[in-house]
């Protein structure tokens, strides 16, 4: 459909306290970034389950960005701590699957930092149109879905499992 | 014994030649090894980064990859050529596209770059990893009753934030009193010697040399004590010029720290380079063995 | 692309992650009261980074203020703004010596630049080459002073005769090639 | 049975409607999205027209859920939940997407705007399905009120609450309230006297029926939720028995041991080793500091017991507590000064005549150590020049980054009173003279007239080194006037430091301890940082005075006042609604795994022994769903923010792609998740 030229689909979860306001922030301010990117509403960065970022990809998302609160400023006092340790472990979990590292995105913004949100959304929006695709639901009707993937994990990486007796 | 790779500097070649006798003798003493770089170059002293950055991060790296190439960290007894290559260090360890670029280059001298080694300022050595208490037991001719301006300079502590203290530190005060000397409180002791302004801006450096002069001379020191060619030179030589200019009769003699730290260990005067001062440094004579 | 202003192209000298660090000055004066060569510029360190915001060009690289920084640091680490202060005058000197424009009569210039061509002919430095390159361009008086010095300094056994050198000069002079193409040709 | 969605969408005057075509989206809105009964347009959807329209769509078309496309949630989502209210709908079955601040105000390209804005609605619509009737939960408050601090924030909130009839415990960690104000000698913009302002204040509370003050005490504990907090607190032992004691002070008189008094005279004068801090204490028992005296030193002496007249003095005592229920807690506990050590380059400790702010502050109290003479550090000798260093660990990345707020009047004032006490010329160096309420404008040009001198500058350095001989036995402070361009040597006899206000040094466990968010620096955070200053984030938690951040004693006095205006309201109404946005955890599914308990800071999650499963206490959660999402038996659920209302939110969003790669065009499956 959109031969000539391709625009990214990017889901964002901001949470209520900080990025949403930060988004927020951007609109009163007028400042303008791209069109890409579909906010969710989530109470807190915390609440952000890695199911959601897989299932937003294989529905067909480009990119997803989890903003929340800066360390130290969380509105639930350390959740987004949480979501920087989950974060980090879904991070992982992608790299296996061959998702790219600038697909999936945390972003802290603060209420006040609506320029920041913005330039980060820029410059994400920027990287996966550079990327290209994700074509995961593409991806999985091929292979099946992630499930048959992550059962086929240990063979194919069977030899850096084996373990030295 | 701990061993080092060391990087003399220009200056200690011939212009502070007793500041390499001095921390060669007072190492030895206190079961320290530097093994000199085998070919090491200028690090630049400020000149290069006026010129070009990449070219002045080039030839401190330089230094810095033979001595990763003898597995040892650097020690620097100038304070010019110390933070040149402490910098160039801590650049290239954070920056490693820089780093690869100067890798290009450091390969036509069959060298590279991994970030395996510290930099550290001679006196740093002295105070962290020798340590106070083991200088205590080499002294063997405590320097009683000399009084002593600590003159740390600039680029020993600075502009490296991450110091403990930048404004007011206390380690070479700590040195002298561990030799038996009488470190006064020297308020301009992290002030400018004026470095190389002295052959651009002759006018400026002077009046640095003459505050730093009138303070030490205020405050009754008998020697100054540095830890960098460049102050020493600055700080003695200067002295005429500085009579000449502003009336004063300045005679304050002006010695490494490692020339104190080699006579509190009985050293003779000739081993560690004193007599070659344009001002004798009359009260350490006392101490000579 | 639209060219950059002055202060612009001065932060691009900076290497900052981000932005430029100059920005963030709120023209306190900590760098100028702490520079021990401030009365002897023609614009405070302040002043002069104020010039450079306000995009004063000319003003700036006709000033003496960058080439009478000695390099102390201390304006660096006490500037409240966390900006970089005697980086930036290395950042300046570079940059008037690149555009070849600099206040008249300043010897700090001829000086970095003979002695880095020093070093890139031998691979150390060598004092009384210094003396001789800028010195007959001062006052007859410093020449003598420093005459005098060198043959005090000759008699004690401190000035070297010959000009030192580095062992493997070839590719010494050929890692500056990397980096530098015109530098082996001075 | 389907739902019937309205869905709305807001011109917001031009604001919408001048970039996203906002007819063709309520038209295909109500064209391809499933269920949606009703689409419309309008000018204004929060004008009461508009509201109008969605309560008569509810009530004549039979709308069971409401989807409003306008401005962001946080502005209007209460005005349109209380439509549905009005039309008879529960308001939790509304939901909002913001087309305003998150599309026509950041897209200029009308196209994409559009479509952006027909993705977020069907994202919206498809939620908006799924929500659940929810109700608020009411639960009574306790009319008691505890405030942690005893300055003038803390009094006031005090004095407020106890004159209109609430009753107060008030807790101070020092022997005395006053706090820092009680130190104080003058107060600007108007001079009058701290101690004469303040001291009337202090015995009102010391006498007040409604206030229980519990003195040289602190917070040990804290549990329970908004209405219902159960507090213990920890009575240090005094050594002195309250009940006996009439403050006579003869036992102050009689003891031997004197030393430093490094908290109230800062370092500037001496105490008694039995002490009260300052004459009109409040209570005005005093204590004993067993560090310093000499019977717990040593064994003996007890000359204090020996004189007491009522056998107060009780050495055996120890420390006590007490346990009090309140349904409302407000937090005033101040300020810490700036270490100033820590910018050696002033000199302070290292060169006699460098004091701080604070220092000054009691030099000139006539109670203070100096009896109001303004003298160098030998006591004697009155200053011929003072200078006044400003931004002493403010407004600098090395330290505070922020502005203290205070210290630029402070100045003034301490240069109107040491031209006063000592006729000497007085040297302000300033960076930016910030002088914003009512009369402090005033006050800073009657200063320019009395003759203070005043340099644009940030102190360099201050130190003794003298250059020429005006300098020689002088403090020279080293500035750059950057009026004039120049830097200057400005020889002085005395130098005064202007020293930060910071967050106090626990902070941050006090916060952690009451479940409430500090900044980056360790200030309380406030609800909202304009519309809501004294409220925290936690229900039943209010904040007041200089804890919130750096403040002057007009303003921390109005929010002393305006967190005690905000308990009456609570107390006065007796119960409190819980927002439903709460997690529940569904027993049959939770496997005991207690991965959740942990995830809890205001451990709202319980674990049941017996049954070997958690449980959330829902008064206690926020809400957040940090629990929600880590549940591995999705055994929690987190309401309005349930993982099928995410997941069919985020199909709606990706409803364009969903349809183009077709196996997943289907409803939202919201167990379907891949794992």
């Amino acid at each position: 459909m959109t031969e000539e030229k391709f625009e990214p689909r990017i889901v964002a979860f901001l949470c209520n306290w900080c990025s949403y306001r930060a988004a927020d922030l951007a609109g009163t301010a007028r400042i303008k970034y791209q069109p890409n990117v579909r906010m969710i509403r989530v109470m807190c960065s915390g609440r952000v389950d890695p199911d959601f970022v897989l299932k937003a990809l294989s529905l067909g998302a480009d990119g997803v960005m989890i903003a929340g609160c800066h360390p130290g400023e969380c509105h639930y006092l350390e959740q987004n701590y949480k979501a920087m340790r989950r974060f980090a472990m879904l991070k992982h979990t992608l790299e296996v699957f061959g998702v790219e590292d600038e697909r999936v995105r945390l972003q802290w913004a603060s209420a006040a930092e609506g320029v920041q949100l913005a330039e980060a959304i820029n410059d994400m929006v920027d990287k996966v149109r550079a990327l290209g695709p994700l074509n995961w639901p593409a991806k999985w009707s091929e292979n099946g879905r992630v499930k048959a993937a992550l059962e086929r994990l240990p063979e194919e990486h069977a030899e850096a499992m084996e373990v030295p007796a | 014994m701990k061993k080092y790779a060391y990087f003399p500097g220009c200056s200690l070649e011939k212009i502070a030649l007793s500041y390499n006798q001095s921390t060669i003798e007072s190492t030895q003493k206190v079961g320290i090894e530097l093994e000199e770089l085998e070919d090491w170059n200028c690090c630049g002293a400020t000149a290069y980064f006026h010129v070009d950055e990449l070219l002045a991060y080039t030839l401190c790296a330089r230094n810095i990859a033979m001595a990763e190439k003898l597995n040892l960290d650097l020690v620097a007894p100038c304070s010019a050529c110390f933070k040149n290559t402490y910098f160039t260090n801590k650049a290239l360890k954070g920056d490693p596209d820089l780093a690869d670029n100067i890798n290009v280059a450091l390969a036509e001298d069959d060298l590279h770059f991994s970030g395996s080694i510290e930099v550290r300022h001679l006196m740093e050595v002295f105070v962290e990893d020798v340590g106070f208490d083991q200088l205590k037991e080499s002294v063997t001719h405590p320097l009683e009753g000399l009084r002593v301006a600590p003159y740390y300079g600039c680029q020993i502590v600075r502009p490296q934030k991450d110091h403990e203290n930048v404004e007011e530190p206390q380690f070479f005060e700590g040195l002298m009193s561990a030799i038996g000397a009488d470190p006064i409180p020297y308020a301009l002791k992290m002030r400018c010697c004026g470095g190389s302004l002295l052959i651009s801006s002759r006018e400026a450096a002077l009046n640095m040399i003459y505050n730093l002069l009138k303070n030490a001379v205020d405050s009754e020191a008998q020697v100054i004590a540095t830890a960098c060619p460049m102050c020493q030179i600055n700080l003695e030589c200067y002295q005429p010029q500085v009579n000449q200019e502003y009336g004063t009769n300045f005679h304050v003699p002006v010695v490494y720290f490692t020339q104190l730290i080699g006579l509190s260990m009985g050293l003779p005067m000739k081993a560690i380079g004193l007599g070659s001062e344009l001002i004798a440094a009359t009260p350490l004579a006392q101490y000579a063995t | 692309m639209a060219r950059p202003s002055f202060s612009q192209e001065v932060g691009n000298l900076l290497y900052a992650a981000k932005g430029n660090p100059l920005n963030a000055c709120i023209q306190c004066g900590t760098c100028s009261g702490t520079c021990p060569a401030a009365e002897f510029m023609d614009y405070t360190p302040r002043r002069l980074i104020g010039l450079i915001l306000a995009n004063k060009k000319e003003e700036v690289l006709a000033s003496n203020t960058f080439w009478y920084c000695a390099s102390c640091f201390y304006c660096t680490v006490r500037c409240p703004s966390d900006i970089d202060i005697a980086e930036t005058m290395y950042a300046l000197k570079r940059y008037s010596i690149w555009k070849h424009v600099h206040q008249e009569g300043l010897l700090g210039p001829t000086f970095s630049e003979t002695f880095v061509k020093t070093i890139l002919r031998s691979g150390r430095s060598f004092e009384p080459v210094m003396a001789t390159s800028y010195l007959f361009s001062s006052g007859l008086k410093e020449w003598i002073q420093e005459a005098a010095m060198a043959t005090g300094l000759m008699l004690k056994g401190r000035m070297p005769v010959l000009p030192p050198r580095i062992k493997r000069l070839d590719n010494f002079k050929r890692m500056i090639e990397k980096v530098i193409p015109l530098a082996g040709a001075s | 049975m389907s739902e019937k969605v309205g869905v709305y969408i807001c011109h917001c005057g031009s604001n919408i409607a001048g970039v996203v075509d906002v007819e063709e989206v309520a038209k295909w809105a109500g064209e391809n999205l499933d269920n949606v009964a009703v689409s419309r347009d309008y000018k204004f959807m929060c004008s009461s027209l508009g509201q109008e329209l969605i309560e008569d769509d509810i009530k004549n078309e039979g709308l069971t859920r409401v989807v409003v496309a306008a401005c962001s949630p946080h502005l209007h989502e209460k005005t349109f939940r209380r439509a549905c209210s009005n039309g008879g709908l529960n308001p939790y079955l509304c939901q909002m997407t913001s087309i305003r601040e998150q599309v026509s105000w950041v897209i200029e390209d009308k196209e994409a705007a559009t479509e952006k804005a027909k993705a977020m609605i069907s994202g919206a619509v498809r939620r908006v399905q799924l929500h659940e009737e929810l109700q608020p939960t009411e639960v009574p408050v306790n009319p008691h009120t505890l405030i942690v601090g005893g300055g003038i924030a803390g009094i006031q909130a005090a004095l407020e609450l106890a004159d209109a009839g609430y009753p107060v415990y008030l807790v101070e960690r020092e022997p005395s309230i006053g706090g820092h104000m009680a130190q104080f000698d003058k107060t600007f913009p108007t001079l009058d006297c701290a101690a004469c302002i303040l001291t009337p204040k202090m015995s009102d509370v010391g006498n007040h029926p409604n206030i229980t003050l519990m003195t040289y005490s602190e917070v040990e504990d804290i549990s329970g939720f908004v209405g219902n907090f159960d507090v213990r607190i920890k009575k240090k032992a005094r050594y002195v028995d309250e009940d006996t004691c009439t403050g006579c002070g003869i036992c102050i008189e009689k003891c031997p041991k004197k030393i430093v008094d490094d908290v109230f005279e800062v370092g500037m004068g001496l105490r008694k080793a039995i002490y009260r801090p300052f004459p009109q204490a409040v209570p005005n028992f005093p204590v004993i500091d067993t560090e310093n005296c000499t019977y717990f030193e040593r064994g003996k002496c007890k000359a204090c017991e020996i004189f007491c007249p009522t056998e107060a003095i009780d050495f055996e005592q120890q420390d006590t507590y007490v346990d009090v229920k309140a349904g409302n807690v407000i937090l005033a506990t101040g300020y810490d000064l700036f270490d100033v050590k820590r910018m050696p380059q002033y000199g302070h400790g290292r060169l006699a005549n460098v004091f701080t702010s604070l220092e000054f502050e009691r030099m000139c109290n006539a109670s203070g150590p100096t009896e109001g003479k303004i003298v160098l550090r030998d006591g004697v000798t009155q200053p011929e020049s003072v200078a006044i260093v400003h931004c002493v660990g403010s407004r600098d990345e090395n330290y505070n980054t922020y502005c203290s707020s205070i210290c630029c009047m402070g100045a003034l004032k301490f240069g109107h009173l040491v031209m006063e006490k000592t006729g000497a010329e007085v040297y302000s160096c300033y960076i930016d003279m910030r002088t914003y309420h009512k009369g402090y404008e005033e006050f800073y040009n009657r200063l320019l007239e009395e003759g203070m001198h005043f340099i644009r500058g940030k102190v360099a350095e201050v130190t003794d080194a003298a250059r020429i001989e005006e300098e020689e036995g002088k403090l020279i402070v080293q500035v750059e006037d950057t009026l004039l361009g120049i830097q200057r040597r400005v020889p002085v006899d005395m130098v005064i430091l202007m020293a930060a206000l910071e967050p106090r040094a626990d902070a941050r466990e006090v916060g952690l301890q009451f479940g409430i968010a500090c900044s980056m620096e360790g200030w309380f955070t406030e609800r909202h940082p304009k519309l809501d200053p004294v409220a925290t984030m936690t229900d039943g938690i209010f904040i007041a005075g200089a804890a919130q951040g750096p403040k002057d004693i007009p303003a921390t006095v109005a929010q002393g006042a305006a967190a005690a205006a905000r308990v009456q309201g609570m107390v006065t109404i007796g119960t409190v609604k819980i927002e439903p946005v709460v997690a529940t955890i569904n027993e049959e599914k939770c496997s005991g795994c207690r991965i959740c308990n942990t995830l809890c800071p205001f451990n709202a999650i319980e674990f049941k022994e017996e049954e070997q499963v958690s449980f959330i206490n829902t008064a206690l959660c926020k809400g957040c769903g940090t629990c929600v999402a880590a549940c591995p038996a999705q055994a929690i659920s987190g309401a309005h923010y349930s993982n099928g209302q995410i997941l069919a939110e985020l199909e709606g969003l990706l409803y364009d792609v969903v349809a183009s790669n077709g196996s997943h065009a289907a409803q939202a499956e919201p167990e379907a998740v891949p794992a």
